[in-house]
């Protein structure tokens, strides 16, 4: 399956979209088809915004992201489609859900357990509690059964469908990762439907030879896709660095509206698919974010 | 910093400087540091280069580390790749958020957009929260760095009235909420909260009673006058104010190949915090 | 430090002691240390019991255990000593406080998140939430704020002291551990004091290498002790299989009083330390319990 | 269960033998099973063997896997280390009860000790909790696989009044509690619950209505008295009562092969189960 296919056909306006990755292995590739295919209305929900999430927001697919930052975290700089649209409404109103990151994760992981809510020993005393926010997405307080102190509790976030991007699967959807896991594990679990990308489709032999790197299993995922520096410009552990010039540029490029239009062009809607973007990219700077080699990490497993 | 060679001191030095130095002073052998990204980053790792190269650290993407990275290098940010090979454990947001909750963060690091005389912090939003004057990035973890960890420590780069405030309209961070035993009421550790604001003109540390920060000690060449003009309370001073020591040579060679590596690294210093940094 | 050292100046009488492993790296080396050093009154918490629960209450160590099951796995056949004490007071009464096994990972997933307790959707209606149980360890209803559900929730547990046996650690206790991990990884970061012992002790160079693999970190443990085979009978991925004779003959060998009182002197308290019950167990078993080498998992950590 | 070869039915078998062979004719291809200790492995392996290599099966220990073990082998347990590099995923306890809380188990195999007529199980205590009688071992984590799968069989190997309960005295594993929509209002999943009871006897399954067990269909040459005799509540029967088909050659052959395994693996079999092993 391409992206374009697993997006038009699991991705519906409207929806609740959880996006992987934190700061590594960041479904790139997919947010941009999203783009693409006009995707209208979609609810966003990711730890860390990023860059991923200011451009969603400045190609007008998403009204309302769930998230604890957003910001372009090279400088640190700011990220300017989502200043405008919650500033001036361009190009148009968003509502931003403002979570702190542990909150949101925890969210995540309440969705992954399977259970209503679960504590959490911050919040209290700030404006993230207080302000009024969507039923559901509010952390709220209750007296612990057992020792009587007020608890502060964050609801399960249980997204419509959810992407994340990894180092490599097999082509029935058994997902590995290493390094930052970030929320991952329990985003990923947490949402109805699931696709997959993937730097390397493996055979499943290599999944088995170190099952504990697997973070979601086949039989609920709805799509696999192989598809290589899909996590560009952040880094993939083992294949690519972080871009660290297109990151510290991304702000100074998208400055104005007219500079934003102009760096969608170029990269997203001037370009069909993930491979058109990478000759836009260069073969020249591909070669230089490839990782070195560094394996490592055996064990014995036998009995 | 025992021997004469160390204890010579630097004189050209910038406010910003004086601030990362200050707060690598801070930290003890045994310290267990939640190391954030950006300014705090830089002091605790002036702090491993001068004194501490087996300081414990976790960092919110679920990192522990307790040397620096090898070969030497100053990552990115706390999500640099190369940090993973260099951990003694790698897990998630979650497994870290636990260390903070169990209260085994003894020192941390943050920096922010404004404090007020509580130690609460902003950095979500100026003005009202739907109709915004200007939208910040938002907290990420800080939010449960400051409310969980045993000490923290604010670095803010800038010493005005717009940054150090009275009150905040909107709290990302909680500090000492309303003072006196306001956190304490809502239910945080005892032993938690913060512990120090550090600027480039000063150090300010908390009164133990009503919880509200106070000129503890400044930071060379600086005036008390210059520090209450520029904060936005009535500014109380300790009763036996205190004189920082400056930079040392040793300090200062270590703070610039800090700041370098990090301006190699994508880090925008502003050219007045790096006045120095050539010579 | 030796075991006997560790476990003399770490657990005191009347402690709650949480004892890691499930069916895996299972500490016998500390329990059998217990034994000698005449521990008493100890409050032992396990997800599964089994043969380790039974010898400690036979040796008069315990008197009060929480677990979800006690027995001996192969077979199935009873455990004695675990009857004895509950049936008819030898050596002497003990509180068998009894959870089920997802109830009491739950609860040391909670003293590891420091959260006071943490929803589950099970036991409702069961006896195990009716039956009286010392407060704090039995589960109990509260309202979801959310979806206002009647939902389940569970304790914290936080052991005074924990025990568990791994693969490697560093000489510092940064332990390692893979295949099954049980509840080790919550269980032993949710106690105030942290005993580890391990089959090798490594440069902390190779925790590097794959420190996903990290189950407790060195700023919290006590001690670390070096003890090969320190889970005989049960197995040790990578380094021993189970020992499926002696866990088999385990029940048949213990029975009556007076064969587990043999049973006792031959394994326990006739031996003084681990290297002299291996004499006891012999080399010719220990050759064929070591496991044959399957060295897997690497990746590539490159960047 | 196609060709002509494999219809060829066996004439002598044990109830136990029939038993675990109609469990394993309870599974579909796209089941998601939560594979316990014992009995219920033994019918899911024989399943395995026979029409599914690749289901799917989840184990408490925190595995999940979708082939057979290779080499071919019996796991004496659900812990053997054998199994950890044969799996898809390997994670612990917590990951595992994720996967039940979030209703993904289609179908779960459990063997207990007794069974009322609700389909709650008893594997704590005979007589009072704290003067018992007999000590059992303890449910260990049938309590959720009981309360959270969407179709749960039970599997007693002996068929007595004393095993088949009209209700029980301690409930360690959920059925339908009192019947009718009890377990529904106690919180449960509407499409969760008890969905047979197979004994060397014959299958029970739940009247959609009451939640009482009926008797559903007979294993080969039983009789509905001898049913009714052994069953410790006034069993009804159903309007249209099924008869087994009785092991076929090639079930048999692998049910045997699968005992075999499983003794060398230290499973004690009863004799009267294992009559015809060596034939």
């Amino acid at each position: 399956m391409t992206m374009k296919d697993a997006i038009r056909k699991f991705v519906n306006d409207g929806e609740m979209v959880f996006l992987g990755g934190f700061a590594h292995g960041i479904p790139f590739s997919a947010a941009h088809e999203m783009i693409r295919l006009k995707k209208r209305k979609l609810k966003l929900c990711k730890a860390s915004g990023g860059i991923l999430f200011d451009q969603l927001i400045g190609a007008g697919v998403t009204n309302h992201i769930i998230t604890s930052h957003c910001w372009n975290g090279f400088g640190p700089q700011p990220t300017w489609n989502y200043k405008r649209a919650i500033e001036k409404g361009i190009p148009h109103k968003i509502i931003y859900n403002e979570q702190s990151l542990f909150m949101i994760n925890m969210s995540f992981f309440a969705g992954y357990m399977g259970i209503p809510f679960v504590p959490i020993r911050s919040l209290v005393g700030t404006s993230i509690i207080e302000h009024p926010k969507e039923v559901g997405l509010k952390a709220t307080m209750v007296k612990c059964p057992f020792t009587g102190e007020n608890t502060c509790v964050v609801p399960a976030i249980n997204p419509d469908v959810g992407i994340i991007h990894v180092q490599r699967a097999d082509s029935e959807g058994n997902a590995q990762m290493w390094g930052f896991i970030g929320e991952n594990k329990y985003g990923i679990n947490a949402c109805k439907k699931i696709i997959v990308s993937a730097e390397e489709i493996v055979d499943r032999k290599v999944i088995m030879e170190s099952p504990e790197r697997t973070i979601v299993n086949s039989y609920k995922v709805d799509a696999v896709i192989h598809e290589p520096w899909g996590g560009h410009p952040y880094s993939m552990q083992g294949f690519y660095y972080t871009d660290l010039k297109y990151n510290f540029n991304y702000t100074k490029e998208t400055k104005t509206i007219e500079d934003w239009e102009d760096w969608l062009e170029k990269w997203v809607t001037g370009v069909n698919d993930r491979q058109e973007y990478l000759k836009v990219l260069g073969e020249k700077r591909i070669k230089k974010l490839k990782a070195k080699n560094m394996i490592q990490g055996a064990v014995d497993y036998g009995f | 910093m025992g021997s004469e060679e160390e204890k010579k001191y630097c004189t050209e030095y910038t406010g910003y400087e004086m601030m990362l130095i200050s707060a690598s002073r801070q930290i003890k052998a045994n310290d267990i540091i939640f190391n954030a990204f950006h300014w705090p980053y830089l002091a605790v790792h002036i702090a491993r280069l001068l004194h501490f190269p087996n300081l414990y650290t976790v960092i919110e993407i679920g990192n522990i580390q307790d040397q620096l990275i090898k070969p030497t290098r100053m990552p990115y940010s706390i999500s640099d790749p190369v940090i993973v090979p260099n951990s003694l454990f790698i897990g998630d947001s979650v497994d870290v958020l636990s260390v903070l909750q169990r209260g085994e963060i003894t020192l941390a690091f943050l920096s922010t957009s404004m404090i007020d005389k509580y130690g609460n912090c902003n950095t979500t939003v100026i003005g009202s929260y739907d109709k915004p004057i200007y939208r910040l990035p938002g907290g990420g973890g800080a939010t449960e760095i400051a409310a969980l960890s045993k000490k923290v420590i604010w670095l803010l780069d800038e010493h005005t009235k717009r940054k150090f405030q009275d009150r905040l309209q909107y709290i990302t961070d909680p500090g000492y909420l309303d003072g006196y035993d306001s956190r304490i009421k809502a239910g945080y550790p005892p032993d938690s909260g913060p512990e120090a604001i550090i600027s480039p003109l000063c150090i300010m540390r908390f009164d133990s009673k009503t919880k509200e920060a106070y000129l503890d000690a400044l930071h060379p060449n600086i005036s008390i006058e210059e520090v209450k003009e520029n904060t936005g309370w009535d500014l109380k001073v300790a009763k036996e104010l205190k004189q920082i020591e400056p930079p040392t040579i040793r300090e200062i060679e270590v703070c610039r190949k800090t700041m370098k590596d990090a301006i190699e690294q994508c880090y925008i210093l502003k050219p007045e915090w790096i006045t120095y940094l050539e010579k």
